[in-house]
Formats: structure tokens, C-alpha cells, sequence
């Protein structure tokens, strides 16, 4: 049997799989040692990354909801800085690529965070999370307007020379309009979907779980959305798209590859099981090569539609 | 280093009132894994998406007639997680990750352990007087309260390893009517803090009261907490608590790597 | 044991208790005859009637996602005047409040349903279905830009004399302004979600499981997502809600009416179960008998705050 | 009357290559069913949503050593549910919901049933051999596809009971290699067609193939579908199949109260 060609390529960056892991979901990469071999992975999302550290929000930060969780985690994180000085140097030691995802509390933190990470060797891109839904400042306002999303990007594409991955929310009336913003101010990829904006209330204690009082959906529930979103900005966008929300195996996969996806990322599924990722990618291949699909780059964008009746 | 196992049930005893003790067998985490530590256990198949945190109960050897390299689980039905877990035979599968978290710091051989436990608490317990004597610590005194006497599984085993029980009732169906910190204040009163170390494991106001009790009076404490954990190995940062961070302000820390065993002087609740 | 009194009141309607049936998911009530009994619920929604009866789209119609499903049944009715004709005479033999869903594929469309359903009796309301997003006549348009809401809703109030309660679309950036939009139009209530727009591909076919391509998600998959609008629009207007999406028991009930619904309508969980809607009924009473909680009332909107830190 | 029940399995024997046969008891339901009608079946505790649809195989009487009031299914893991099915062991508990559907026409006393079924298809017929004895009809003859001949399940009992056996696989490896719609053409060709009445059960391209040699030539024709069911008892009007309407349009028929039987000659298809 042949092994099936698992190469794809996104805003100019080769990936050895389409399967990388999802921003805040696999920490700096280096935590997931004990479980997978990080060399076997297209690449991997940073946890968000800011230019200064934060601490996130009080606890409770989680709860578990029907096929799915909550977080309002607040993106807490090491701060750009650290990442370089410390875990940067620790993942260059794999042969995978690194994507950094960045936030900012305002368009200038964006800026700084972008001009810090400058073309840092080991960094194959910036992803941009425009859309957490967790904190005032975390982006809400960039991911869903329109003009503020195209104002950030241009600002932060101006900042950096590296391939630039624009993350959307899905909590918007129309994902096309938000793709076709990120594209004209620069983007050179698009990844979605970030979480859906849900609630969950303890009701004896008539309270919100979370301290937040709101956090982000993920895990399978939101998948059948997300796959949707995936199609839609296919048909209003050529630039690439990475397909994100829900994935726990291969036929995940290939549900956004088809969407038109060129690559995935996995979430929430690498709490589940640690090794997911990696899991995932060998799954693809063996379902590749089940169907005798020769290369992975078959799949993307094909999807056939049933005529109409 | 961190094992994902699957492994299949070898016995799932109803200790009455939801109380339940789990015993599966898994050699290599056996063999790495400390009292205070815990597992992320899944239940493929139940349509639950998380894993959920257990303490390890019994490490080899802490039950007498538990076979070699098996561990147990005390654990309480308390929603659609525990009440999946309590229907399974023997041979089911579950996944099991760890062992996860710091554990359990043992008091040195002349300091008296004196375990407080809440309920469902005293599941870390067990391994943890056998890790005591181990080591060569005075018998644990044991302080075991709870809403009503079948909240006290395991009771007759702390009763047969600890040098005093004392226990406590909220209905006074079993022990002294009240919180368990009555009888633990009356038995703290006068004694020289030097010569134990309080170790408590239980619902967060109870840890509360017992922080309390030991910081002002700086008293050695460790505290076993509990926080809603997606990963449990440090990834998700759901888990945090807040603590007092160097620089003064407050910091969160994970529970899941950090603890969930802290001293209670570090807790900025 | 005192019973706790259930009873609760929307739009100017007086329920026995907050339990309603979600529209297309209850058929006409009649058909649940076999397996509770229709007095038991304080009410129940019609499936979505137009002026003229309608066939749907072709099948296939319904899939399953994790922990929800998608469905694409393109309104099929038996449209007004068989309504009135054949389902309603029947109806009023029962004791429990009929709402006539309503949606047409233009305005006019919807004022002749609202009109031809004039005073009938044994109508305690009308729901406008402005949001169902599987045809392209479905009202999509209506429930996703303020504008076109507010108009239809407007000529709909001058139509009817009967309480006018408003179904909102969850697929839009801003439920906030949609709400504020319904009450300023002349809506008495407001009743959410309506399904989100999702879609599931057969990978081994490339094409989607549904022949509409997309469909809508409901079950308890939703919830967290549907606790939060409702939440967010319990805070926006005064008028009362019903709060919709992925219930299936009493504590779900009660997540919403803490969030701000003054009741409630089950859905999906009546295809599971066929009986899940006077079950739940029961259990909500106990619910409350047990925390001796003596009116539901006590419930709605009830959510608390933590204090910010 | 439609009732919903919780039901335990009784058994639950593997046939080979994933077909199963499930075995529960349920008086009042077994009472009250047809051959060709079917249950929707609730695995709780497993996480999946809705009910899945499978055609009652077995009714009280149909196997000779099955108990009284024990029904029958025989299905295929296909996906997660079956799956999930697959995994149950005696006892286990499932709701179940039925009668539904319409069920069979049982054909006149002087009439010949002529079954065809495609794989998992054969699943409604022995209950339906068993009604058409009783009515008098002469033994069915029975032409029986499949991919292999591990997806012949149950052929030992069709071969007991029907008057004519012919099965074709595709791979050749039982009967003649082929469709089935081969050994079937054959045995029509100069037949009388009021001698007999065709009865199919299989996949989609089956049943068309089946529709299009019965329909052109008037031969009377039986088809049981499938489609994706929400609720199973027509309230979510999302098991339609498109059929020839009054008026000469398509209509949108809902197979789960208005079939899953339905004549060939009704379907637009
Ligand atoms: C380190 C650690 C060790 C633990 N050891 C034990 C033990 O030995 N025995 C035992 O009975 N219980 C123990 N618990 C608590 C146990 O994890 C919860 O009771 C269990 O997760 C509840 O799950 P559920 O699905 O039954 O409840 P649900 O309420 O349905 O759970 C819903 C969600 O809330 C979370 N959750 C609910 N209650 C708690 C809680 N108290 N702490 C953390 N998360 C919670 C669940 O993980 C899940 O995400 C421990 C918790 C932690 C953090
Ligand atoms: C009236 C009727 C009678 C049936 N009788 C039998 C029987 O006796 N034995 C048997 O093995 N199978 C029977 N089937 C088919 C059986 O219902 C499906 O194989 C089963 O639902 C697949 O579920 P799954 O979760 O394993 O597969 P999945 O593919 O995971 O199911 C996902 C979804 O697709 C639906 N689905 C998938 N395949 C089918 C299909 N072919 N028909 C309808 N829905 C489908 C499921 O209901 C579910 O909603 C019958 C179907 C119908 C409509
Ligand atoms: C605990 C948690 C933390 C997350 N943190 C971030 C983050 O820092 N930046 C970001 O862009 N997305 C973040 N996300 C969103 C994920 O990257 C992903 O978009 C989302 O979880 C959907 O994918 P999934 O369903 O596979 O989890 C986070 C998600 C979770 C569950
Ligand atoms: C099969 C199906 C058909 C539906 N038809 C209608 C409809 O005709 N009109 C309408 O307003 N909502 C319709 N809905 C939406 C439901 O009324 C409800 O808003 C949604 O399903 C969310 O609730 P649930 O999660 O409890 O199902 C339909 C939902 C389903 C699943
Ligand atoms: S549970 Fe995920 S970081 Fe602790
Ligand atoms: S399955 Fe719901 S109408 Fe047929």
C-alpha cells in the first residue's frame, strides 16, 4: 500500500500533516512530551500570547456541558517575552511548526506583541485571536466588527513579516462578511471556529458556574457549526482556512478538509486524551490509505453538492 | 512521568448512601504513584466528554486483601460523571491518566499526622497512613466528620489503622453532634505545635475553617483541594486557586500540577 | 408538603405552569395523545404554519450530532385553514394554552397567516417564527437584520389582536438589539433560540447528510448557548421570555428561568421521549417541593451575580 | 397504542461480521406487533441523543426456542449506536418505543410471497414467514443478497422455513456471484404474476432496481424502507420519501406512520 501524502501548506507555510493543535489547548507544546511525539504533528498553536503576562480569571474556569465545555480561562499566560526566552528555544528542537497566537487588550498591545515576536527563528507564524470571548479586553469587539477586525489586522500585518493567520469568532450574523474583512486587510490564512459565547448556572446555588458569568463553547457540540462556518468562508474567500471545533478523529478531519479546510486544529479532544493529536494523525493516514486517497490535498474544498431539485 | 492506561474494573463495591470503592489494577502507575496524588479517569462509551479527578485511595498493599498491584477509589455519586462510574461491572473499561499532582508531604517520624476529613475526603486517607507508618510516623490521629454516619465510609478501617478516630455528624448519627472542627479544636487546645502536622482533605468550607484554625496559629497544614479540571496534567489552566504570589498581589495556581496538596499558608482565598 | 404553584404568565397569557412545547417538534399535540396527557402542559406550539400548506425540502431531513441534531424539514405545514379546519376543534377539548407558530415567505405572506388565524378561539397567541434558517423563504432574513424584524413584526402586531410573541434567531452578533428591536415593533414576549445553522458531511459520499446542505441545530447540545441569550436579553427588555434550546429536565427548566425566561418550551427532548414534556412538568414540581420553593415565580430571573473582584 | 417501555436484554448473540441478534421481552408491545413494523430503541446512559429504528425480526412464536413474550431484532453495527448495541450484555436496559409503522400486507391464501432482502435486510422476514403460514399463503420463496456470505445472517432458519432459498453474494463466496436481482429475474421471467406478490427489504439501490423491474410490469410489489428518524411516530416529518401525489406532483410521505412498507408504484423516487 502507499503511504498517502499528508503535505499541505497555509499562508505560505508547509506543514507535514494538516493536523495541528488549537491554541490554549496544548499549553506551550512541551507539556504534551510524556504523551506524543511533538515531531509528528504538522504544528502547534502557543497557548494566546500576550506582550506583557496575565493572570486570567478567578476560578471556577470550567465546566463540563453536553458533548462539550466551557472555559473562561481569561488567557492567562507567560507573556511573549518568556515564551521566547524559555519554551522557544525548548521547541526548536522539533521538527514541527510553531504558531504563535497573539491577543492584545488594545490595537497597540496587538502591535507589540506582533513586533516582539519580530521573525523569531522557530516561529512559522503569528495566529491572531480576535475573537476570545472571555474578558473585555480580549478581543471581543475586533472579532466581531467589522471595521475594528480590519483595522487590527492591517496595524499588525504593517508589524510583522510573518505569515499571518487571522482566528474568527463564530459568534457573528454573517462569518462571510468577517472572512472577506480579514482577507482585504491582509490576512494571508483564516482559522475558525474560536468558542461560542454560552453560560451554564448552578442552580442550587442560583449562579453562573463560572466566575466570568459567561465562557467559550467547544468539543464536539459546536462541531456541526463549525464545519458550516468552514464552508461558508470557502465559498467567500480563496485565501487558505484551517478548520477548528469539535475534532476527535479522523472523520472529524475530513469533514473540515472537505468544508475546505487545508488543515485542522485539535482542541479540546488533547484534555480527553493527551495524545489526540498525534493519534489523529495516524488515524488519517490508515483512513487515506483504506480508500486508496493518494493525497490529503484531494480532500480540501471537496465537497459535492447535491443538485437542486 | 504521566500514563494514559486503559484498564477494566476489578471490583465496584457500593459502601452505601452513594459511597463507592473502585479497585482496578495498573502496575506501572502503581508503581510511581503517591498518596495525595490522583488520576483522571474517563468513561469511553458514556457520552461524558471530560475525564474526572479521583484521589488514589489505595496504593499496593494499603488494602490487605486487595490483589498486588491494584488501586482503589473512594468516591461519592455526586452527578452524571459518579452516578456512569457506580454502574459498572467488573470488566468494564475505563481510561485512567496519571499519576497526577504533588501528593502528600510526610510528616517526619517524630510528628503525629492529623488527618482532617470531610465526607468524601477521606479518600486519600488510606494510602496515606500506610505511607505514615512507612515512614515511621506516630499512628495518624484522625478526625472524620460528615453530614450523617453513612457519609463515614471506610470508617472501621480508620478505626483499625489510626491511633484516635474522632468523629463528627451534622445529624449526630454517628460521633459528636456538630462540624468537626469542635472536637479537633479541643484536641489542638494546649498541645505543642511542633509535634504534628494537620492534614486536611474535604469540601471547601471545611477547608476554610481548618485554614482558619492553622495559618493564625501557624500551624503546619496541608490542605488537599478540589477545583473543576478539564486536562488535570496543567494544560487548560481551568483549575486554579488563588494564592499569594511573591510580588505580594495574587497569583492562581493549578491544582492540578501545583497541588492539589498546598500549604495552607500559600491560599489566598 | 404545601404544592408549589407553577403558574407563570407571558404576553398576557396565563399558563398552569411554565412547560410548553417547542414548535415542530410537537406536531399539532394531537399526536402525543398516546403518550401524556395534553392537559398536564401549560402549553404547547403548533409546528410552523403559513397561509398555504407547504411540502419541505427533500430528505434527507434530520441527522444526529453530538449530544443534538440537525434538521432541515423546510416548514412542511398543513398550512392555517387546516389548522383551523381539522387540528384546532380538537384542540380545545384540552386544557392547556395553544400557540399558533406563524411564518410566511414575505411579509404578506405572514400577515395573511396572522389575519386568517384572526380571533379564532381556542388561539391563546401567536409566535412568529422569524429565524428559521432552513429555506431561503423561511424568514432568515427577518430574523437576522433589525430592520426587516422590526417591519414584520410591525405590520404582524397591526394584523392580530392575539398576544404576539416574538421567536428570535440565535445566529446573529448582537441578540441584544434584536430583542430591543421585537419590544420596540410591538412584541409582547420574546421566546429564544431558534435553531443554529450547522451542517454534517458524509465523508465517505463528499456531499452533505442533509439534501438542504445545512440545517438547524437543536438539543442539548444548544444549551449553554441558549442560557446565555437568554440571560443577555433578560437583561436588554422588560417583556417576558421563554427560553428554548436543548431542555430535558427540570434542572434544565430551571437554568432558564434563573437566566430570565418566565417559561419555557421543550423541544428535541420530545423525540427522544415521547412523554419528556408532562415528565417534566412532574419533576419541576418535586424539584421545587423538595427545596420548598413555593412558586416558580421565585425562580425567574433569579440568577446571581458574584460579586466582581 | 404506541407504547414506550424500558426493556432488558435477554440476549444479544453474535452472527458473525457484526450482525447481532437482540433479544428482549415486552408483553403488552409483543401483543400488538406486526411483522414489518418497528421499534424505536433508546440506549440510556450511552450518550447518544435520539432513538434508533429497527424492524421487529422475531415475535412470540417465531423462534422455536425463544421464551413466550420475547421479540427479536436483527441488525448490523453500522455506526455509533449500533455499536453501542453491540456492546450490551444480558441485562442491560433499553427503552423501547413501538408498535410503529404500518407493517406488511401478508399476502392472500392462493399467493406466493417472494422475498427479497439485501444483507441486514432479511431482518423483518422471519416474522413474516411466520404470518404468512398463518394465513394460509404457500411457503415464500426467497432470494437473499448480500455482499459476502458473512452478511447472510440467520440463512440456516430461511432455509427451515421458505419454500426456495436463492442467495447471491457479490464476492461469490454463497450462492451465485451477483446481485440478487439475477437468480429474481430469472425465476419471474413467464411467471403469472397473480400467482405471487414481491415483498422487498435491503439497501436503496436495491429496492430501486426491485421497483423498476415491479413497477413497469404491474407486478405487485411490497418495498420497506429506511430513512434518518428523529422521533419515529411522524411528529418530526423528517423520515419523508418523496411519492406520487394526488394532484401529480410529489408529495413527501413520512415512512415512519405511513410506512416503512409502502407499494412500489407510490414512490417518486
Ligand atoms: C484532585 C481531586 C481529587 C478528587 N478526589 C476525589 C475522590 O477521591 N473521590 C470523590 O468522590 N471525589 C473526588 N473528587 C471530586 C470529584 O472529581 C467530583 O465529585 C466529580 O468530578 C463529580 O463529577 P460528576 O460528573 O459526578 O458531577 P457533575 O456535577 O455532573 O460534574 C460536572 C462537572 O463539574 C465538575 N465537578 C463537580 N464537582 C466537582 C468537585 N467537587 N470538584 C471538582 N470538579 C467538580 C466535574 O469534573 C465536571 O466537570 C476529586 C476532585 C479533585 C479535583
Ligand atoms: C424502519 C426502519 C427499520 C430498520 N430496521 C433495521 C433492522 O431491523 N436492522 C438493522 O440493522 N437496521 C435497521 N434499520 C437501519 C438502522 O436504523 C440504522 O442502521 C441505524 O440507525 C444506524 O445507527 P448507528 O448509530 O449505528 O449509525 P450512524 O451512522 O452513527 O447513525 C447516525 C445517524 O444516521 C441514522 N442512520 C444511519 N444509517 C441509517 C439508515 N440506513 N437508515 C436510517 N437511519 C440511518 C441514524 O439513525 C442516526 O440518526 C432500520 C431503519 C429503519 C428506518
Ligand atoms: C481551555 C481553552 C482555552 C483556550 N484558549 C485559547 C486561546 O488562548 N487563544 C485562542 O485563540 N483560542 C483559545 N481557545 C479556543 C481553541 O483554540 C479552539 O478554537 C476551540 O476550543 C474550538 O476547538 P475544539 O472544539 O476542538 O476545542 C481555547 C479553548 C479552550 C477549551
Ligand atoms: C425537527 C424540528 C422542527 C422544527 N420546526 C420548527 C418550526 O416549524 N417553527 C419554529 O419556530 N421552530 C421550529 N423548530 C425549532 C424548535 O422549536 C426549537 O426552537 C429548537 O429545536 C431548540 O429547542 P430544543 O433544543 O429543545 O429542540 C424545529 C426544531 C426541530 C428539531
Ligand atoms: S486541570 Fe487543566 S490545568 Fe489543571
Ligand atoms: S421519524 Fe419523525 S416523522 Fe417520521
Amino acid at each position: 500500500m502507499v503511504t498517502p501524502d499528508l503535505t499541505t501548506s497555509v499562508a505560505g507555510i508547509d506543514f507535514k500533516n494538516p493536523i495541528l493543535t488549537a491554541s490554549g489547548t496544548f499549553g506551550y507544546g512541551l507539556e504534551f512530551t510524556d504523551f506524543l511525539d511533538l515531531n509528528r504533528l504538522g504544528g502547534l498553536v502557543t497557548k494566546g500570547l500576550s506582550a506583557k503576562p496575565r493572570k486570567g480569571n478567578p476560578p471556577a474556569r470550567v465546566v463540563e456541558t453536553p458533548a462539550g465545555m466551557l472555559n473562561a480561562i481569561g488567557l492567562q499566560n507567560i507573556g511573549v517575552p518568556v515564551f521566547l526566552e524559555e519554551k522557544l528555544p525548548k521547541l526548536r528542537a522539533y521538527d514541527t511548526k510553531v504558531i504563535a497566537n497573539v491577543f492584545g487588550a488594545t490595537e497597540v498591545a496587538y502591535v507589540e506583541a506582533c513586533e516582539m515576536l519580530g521573525e523569531a527563528e522557530g516561529v512559522a507564524g503569528i495566529e491572531l485571536n480576535v475573537s476570545c470571548p472571555n474578558t473585555e479586553e480580549g478581543g471581543m469587539i475586533f472579532g466581531t466588527d467589522p471595521a475594528a477586525l480590519g483595522h487590527v489586522i492591517r496595524i499588525c500585518r504593517e508589524a510583522t513579516k510573518l505569515p499571518l493567520i487571522v482566528k474568527l469568532s463564530p459568534n457573528v450574523t454573517d462569518i462571510q462578511l468577517m472572512a472577506r474583512c480579514a482577507r482585504d486587510a491582509g490576512a494571508d490564512a483564516i482559522s475558525l471556529v474560536n468558542t461560542f459565547v454560552g453560560m451554564a448556572i448552578d442552580v442550587e446555588r442560583r449562579r453562573p458556574v463560572l466566575a466570568n458569568v459567561c465562557g467559550g463553547l467547544s468539543g464536539p457540540a459546536i462541531r456541526p457549526l463549525a464545519v458550516w462556518m468552514t464552508w461558508q468562508v470557502h465559498q467567500a474567500v480563496e485565501i487558505p482556512i484551517i478548520g477548528i471545533g469539535g475534532i476527535m478523529n479522523a472523520r472529524d478531519v475530513v469533514e473540515f478538509l472537505l468544508a475546505g479546510a487545508s488543515a485542522v486544529q485539535v482542541g479540546t479532544a488533547s484534555f480527553v486524551t493527551p495524545s489526540a493529536s498525534a493519534n489523529i494523525v495516524t488515524e488519517l493516514e490508515d483512513w487515506l490509505s483504506e480508500r486508496k486517497i493518494t493525497s490529503v490535498r484531494e480532500l480540501i474544498g471537496g465537497l459535492e453538492l447535491p443538485p437542486r431539485g | 512521568m504521566i500514563l494514559d492506561k486503559t484498564v477494566n474494573v476489578v471490583a465496584n463495591e457500593a459502601l452505601g448512601n452513594g459511597n463507592f470503592l473502585l479497585t482496578f489494577a495498573e502496575e506501572t502507575i502503581a508503581g510511581e504513584m503517591l498518596p495525595g496524588q490522583f488520576f483522571m479517569v474517563g468513561m469511553p462509551g458514556s457520552g461524558i466528554l471530560l475525564r474526572r479527578p479521583f484521589s488514589v485511595c489505595g496504593l499496593p498493599g494499603t488494602f490487605d486483601d486487595s490483589p498486588g498491584d491494584s488501586l482503589q477509589v473512594l468516591y461519592k455519586v455526586m452527578g452524571q460523571g459518579t452516578q456512569v462510574l457506580s454502574g459498572l461491572g467488573t470488566g468494564a473499561a475505563l481510561t485512567v491518566l496519571g499519576p497526577l499532582g504533588n501528593g502528600f508531604t510526610v510528616p517526619g517520624p517524630e510528628v503525629t499526622p492529623v488527618f482532617v476529613a470531610g465526607g468524601i475526603g477521606s479518600a486519600p486517607y488510606p494510602a496515606l497512613t500506610r505511607a505514615c507508618a512507612a515512614a515511621g510516623c506516630p499512628d495518624p490521629v484522625m478526625f472524620y466528620g460528615a453530614r450523617s454516619a453513612a457519609d463515614l465510609p471506610l470508617l472501621d478501617w480508620f478505626d483499625d489503622h489510626c491511633g484516635e478516630l474522632h468523629t463528627a455528624t451534622e445529624d449526630g448519627s454517628a460521633g459528636e453532634q456538630g462540624l468537626v472542627t469542635g472536637p479537633l479544636l479541643r484536641w489542638l487546645e494546649g498541645r505543642d505545635p511542633t509535634t504534628y502536622e494537620l492534614i486536611a482533605c474535604g469540601p471547601d468550607p471545611m477547608l476554610h475553617a481548618i485554614r482558619n484554625i492553622a495559618v493564625p496559629a501557624g500551624l503546619r497544614c496541608q490542605l488537599s483541594l478540589e477545583a473543576h479540571m478539564a486536562c488535570g496534567f496543567g494544560v487548560c489552566i481551568g483549575c486554579v486557586v488563588p494564592t499569594h504570589g511573591e510580588d505580594g498581589a495574587v497569583d492562581y495556581t493549578r491544582i492540578c500540577v501545583d497541588g492539589p496538596v498546598l500549604p495552607a499558608e500559600k491560599l489566598a482565598w
